[in-house]
């Protein structure tokens, strides 16, 4: 009989598998990616092709894009282990909540907000951004992905297992959005037009800092209500 | 001989039904428990109310296992309806989750496999498998790790006869290892088992819940 | 005190007056605050008559975050001592929380289009009063989303005190970013500890006294009010509540039949 | 011995019952809806107050977020169905493919599309567009989510029950969405300018009315496959 | 007697596997037949076959109906594992559905209800069903309305002693009504039926569907 250590037990097991599952299929961690390329890539068509507007929107309209395409896996980040009963499972082996909620959220930000970040440089250039800030723009949407996906998990974890999940979420979680958005979009302004983006940025990172620390908490004791 | 599980007067409701009130049993060593009743007499309820997943109304429930296991909070293993499968991994790949999991050894994955009958169909992704192949490998996941308590929901449904086998000795062979099952359970159960009925409560008692607000 | 609140029935015995009177209280102050700030006080020099809207909306912005700090305690317990009077509280003040905001939003754009020529700005503090809004919407939305109110009742709560990192902002807001809203000019003096023996300096204001004194009965008028709804709420919510066992006594009895 | 019609005895029964349950819950109808109201309300946050920005980007954020919130349903449009056997249930009653993929796209589109279409005109305003094109707002919103809508359920049917399948429905149907968004954009900045909005409008309809045509077969067709 | 269905040579595979191959058999009214087999062995694969929901890889199947059914394509009730049970709508509120849908009369829907013993639920929402009684709203579908053929994927599942019976005298009736039944089972069948083996083919027959590039 081993001893169940929990912070191997439960975490890195289940972060890997999350990994992989939302990748081979189900998970639908392909989703937002697509979502947003998407919608840069109607931006141009929508806005006309005119620079001087595309310039003035562009940074907005990414980091806004970033923010509604995080919320996409929301609504089965939990959904479907409660439905297939794997949460059950999970819960019944004694493993903490708050882990599991941890290693799923982060799993699936490493499968769908890493990628976010990584086509986020491509698409700015594409919005007629300067081309010198992409690193910059890298890092926040990095850190804007990281808010929206742990404050996401609580409005997650709070309607999985309800009826009208889907609007409850957005419910819950966009007006929690809100800071991030307002400092991430201030810092890409900024490093748009070659001012000082730092003060912004660290700001955007505070909102992921703070939803990380929370977050998993929140996300655990909603997931034993929606058990129950 | 050890108790490993006290049950003291649980009840239950679900809606605006009280689905059984005050019930209280406890299991040693080597027991095994069938719950019978109705059905939607609710022991699948009481089921995850032993497994730790849904909150009685009122009553205690204890477990008492004696050795290494303190770090384990619940030392069950739960197999329910809802079995936990997913559609697009293959069988074995999901065995080496719930091995990584539960802390097993992997060398466990390919005897539990054989001994479900599915080490053959170990390729086959989640949606392939057969009704009673989906109950065989959710079994399965029992064999890699052991856990003196064995929560199971209906674990005879969908199996064909030599499956049903199996998990007779399964069962069997727990039991003599000192470990105990809980077994909701219709038709024909198991030998030396002690019968739990699950019924709805008599009319005469009233549905007055401890903490409800109607005692206001 | 505290077990009055703890037990039902004791909470019904004791409250079985409280609102109405708190209600006619309210009632009384309201009146008395906005006649006063409407026809006795005098107008703002720079803004005129529209300065008037400011004894209904300042007051209306302090209680709906104070509604929402009642909230998040009313949450707190519940989440630690599991108490079903807690949930009720929580549950009960959150409608009247949401219109208490929705009165700030509302004057508040009266106010804007005279003075900042817009009804509506995204604004610091405007915004984060709107995201407050939003987050009362939720907690209601949770409260009916679950078919149990225990589950409702946790799940609410947690959302509750997740919502409570916008109170500060809202409240900061204006001292951190520099915006079209104004900054507070009232607040508790800096050395209010020792101003204890005269009230009326505990709070330092910039505003005159003739703007203070009625801004602050509409305060209390709403207190008052909060109190009274508050009370006749959870009275409500216990009503259902029983009705809802009786009921289900009935279907056990239909069952067994 | 009833004889089955099925124009009646399908496409009405289904209808109206997705209908409800795209309210009541799981269809997921009020997540677009609550996306779009998000999306539109972050706008202004990450774009920053600067009234002039808004009114120059507004109507091609307002369409864009319609086009990205009427994808959203179309993951779950068949996928719920045949995970729990509704679909088998359908599909032996001896009823068309092509009556079922109608009936649950228009009930869908009636569910969000039309709320959508409804919510456009206040978010229009909140985005500093004129008051007096409200009307033709929402004319264009109806044609244009009637497009998206059927449209995307060919790609939801495409990929039900298919891994990966939420990446694959953005990328067969976001391509497919680009006429439609480029004419009702160009329709809305015509009416925000006070130009002549007429022409984009009715081809924006002109693709609607080829979705509609089509789609249905298509989707049927698709789902065929799925089942097998 | 009429022949109500005709099977006649039909193979299925599944992966790199055959299922089956070269199944024929015929059902004349009043007929049961049992299909049975162990787990994974095709059962479900053949009813979705005969359902119509899956193409057979090879063989034919024809159904010859008599009276006033011909706008049927498919004269069948098809009640598989998964019985598209929606989790948010009330018992009642389902069964309403399946009657317009059907195109049955709504008076029907309380005696099916009342026959299955769910009528005392019908508040309840199918998430709240247990086990057994998903089985029993599955089952009062197919009495709303009149359909020749039922193919039926272990009704018994589930079901308490109760329910089994109940199930039993549906059938007979429906027999003895001219109908037909396919039903897969494990365990104890059915009074008169004639029982199909499903069995993996015989090992010396090689694996070369008749469609298959290999030939070309
Ligand atoms: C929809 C728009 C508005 C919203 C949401 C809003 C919100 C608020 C809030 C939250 C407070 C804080 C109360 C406190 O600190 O306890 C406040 C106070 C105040 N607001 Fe507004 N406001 C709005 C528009 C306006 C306008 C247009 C004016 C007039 C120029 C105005 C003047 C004031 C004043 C004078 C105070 C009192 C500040 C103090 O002395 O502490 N507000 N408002
Ligand atoms: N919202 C609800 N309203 C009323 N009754 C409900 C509700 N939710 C669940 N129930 C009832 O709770 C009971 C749950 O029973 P449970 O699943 O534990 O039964 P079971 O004994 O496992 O039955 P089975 O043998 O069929 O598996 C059912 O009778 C169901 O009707
Ligand atoms: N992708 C795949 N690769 C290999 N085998 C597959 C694949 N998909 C399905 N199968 C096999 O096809 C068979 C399907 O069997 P089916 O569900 O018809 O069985 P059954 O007779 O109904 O069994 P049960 O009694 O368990 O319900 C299983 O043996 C399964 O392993
Ligand atoms: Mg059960
Ligand atoms: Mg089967």
């Amino acid at each position: 009989m081993q001893k169940q250590n929990m912070a191997e037990g439960v975490l890195l097991p289940l972060f890997f598998r999350e990994l992989k599952l939302a990748w081979s299929g189900g998970g639908g961690a392909a989703l937002p990616v697509g979502f947003y390329a998407g919608a840069a890539t109607l931006t141009p068509l929508a806005l006309g092709p005119a620079t001087d507007l595309l310039q003035a929107a562009g940074p907005g309209v990414l980091f806004i894009s970033l923010a509604l395409a995080s919320l996409l896996p929301m609504e089965r980040l939990f959904q479907a282990d409660l439905e297939d009963g794997t949460l059950d499972v999970l819960a019944s082996s004694g493993a903490s909540m708050t882990g599991i909620a941890l290693s799923k959220t982060l799993a699936h930000w490493m499968a769908s907000g890493l990628p976010l970040a990584l086509v986020a440089p491509l698409l700015w250039v594409m919005l007629q951004g300067p081309g010198e800030a992409v690193l910059i723009v890298l890092g926040i949407s990095l850190l804007g992905g990281l808010a929206f996906f742990f404050i996401g998990s609580i409005g997650a974890a709070l309607t999985a297992g309800v009826r009208r999940g889907g609007l409850l979420i957005a419910l819950v979680a966009l007006p929690l959005y809100a800071p991030a958005t307002i400092f991430g979009a201030s810092a890409l302004y900024a490093a748009a037009e070659g001012r000082d983006w730092t003060g912004s940025m660290a700001l955007c990172g505070a909102c992921a800092l703070v939803a990380i620390a929370l977050g998993p908490f929140a996300s655990g004791a909603a997931l034993k209500t929606a058990l129950d | 001989m050890v108790n490993l599980l006290n049950v003291s007067k649980i009840s239950a409701s679900r809606g605006y039904r009280t689905l059984f009130r005050d019930l209280s049993f406890s299991a040693s060593t080597g027991d095994i428990l069938e719950l019978r009743g109705e059905n939607g007499s609710g022991k699948s309820t009481l089921l995850r109310i032993l497994a730790g997943l849904t909150r009685a109304e009122s009553g205690s429930l204890k477990y008492e296992i004696e050795g290494d296991v303190s770090s384990l909070k619940f030392p069950v293993h739960f197999l329910g309806h809802q079995d936990g499968i997913k559609a697009q991994e293959s069988v074995e790949d999901q065995m080496i989750f719930w091995a990584r999991f539960f802390q097993a050894d992997k060398a466990e994955i390919r005897p539990a496999l054989e001994r479900v009958g599915l080490w053959k169909r170990r390729d086959v992704p989640g949606r392939g498998l057969s009704a009673g192949q989906r109950r065989r490998l959710s079994l399965a996941r029992l064999l890699i790790t052991y856990r003196p308590i064995w929560l199971l929901d209906e674990p005879l449904a969908a199996l064909d006869v030599k499956g049903q086998e199996i998990v007779k000795e399964l069962i069997a062979k727990h039991t003599s290892e000192g470990g105990v099952v809980v077994a909701a359970m219709h038709g024909h159960g198991f030998e030396n088992a002690k019968v739990i009925e699950v019924k709805p409560f008599s009319k005469k008692i009233k549905t007055i819940p401890t903490n409800s607000l109607e005692n206001a | 005190m505290i077990s009055t609140f703890a037990n039902p029935l004791k909470f019904m015995n004791a409250t079985r007056w409280v609102g109405p009177v708190l209600l006619g209280l309210a009632v009384i102050t309201l009146g008395v605050g906005i006649y006063i700030g409407l026809f006795i006080a005098p107008a703002d020099y720079r803004q005129g008559d529209a300065a008037r809207i400011m004894f209904i909306h300042v007051p209306a912005a302090m209680m709906c975050m104070g509604v929402y700090s009642f909230m998040v305690s009313a949450s707190i317990s519940s989440l630690i001592w599991k108490h079903a009077l807690a949930d009720i509280a929580g549950k009960s003040a959150a409608p009247i929380g949401t219109v208490f905001t929705a009165i700030c939003l509302i004057t508040g754009s009266l106010w804007g289009k005279p003075i900042w020529d817009t009804w509506w700005e995204w604004d610091a503090r405007l915004t984060s009063v709107l995201i407050l809004f939003f987050l009362y919407l939720g907690y209601m939305a949770i409260w009916s989303a679950f078919e149990t109110q225990q589950k409702a009742a946790r799940a609410a709560a947690i959302l509750c005190m997740v919502g409570a990192v916008n109170i500060p902002i809202i409240k900061w807001s204006v001292e951190w970013w520099t915006t079209l809203h104004q900054k507070a000019s009232i607040r508790l003096a800096d050395d209010w500890r020792e101003k204890l023996s005269k009230p009326s300096e505990i709070i330092h204001s910039e505003l005159p006294e003739p703007f203070l004194s009625p801004l602050l009965t509409v305060l209390v008028g709403y207190g008052l009010l909060f109190g009274a709804l508050v009370i006749m709420n959870m009275r409500a919510e216990i009503y259902a509540r029983r009705a809802e066992v009786l009921i289900q006594r009935r279907y056990a009895e239909e069952d067994e039949d």
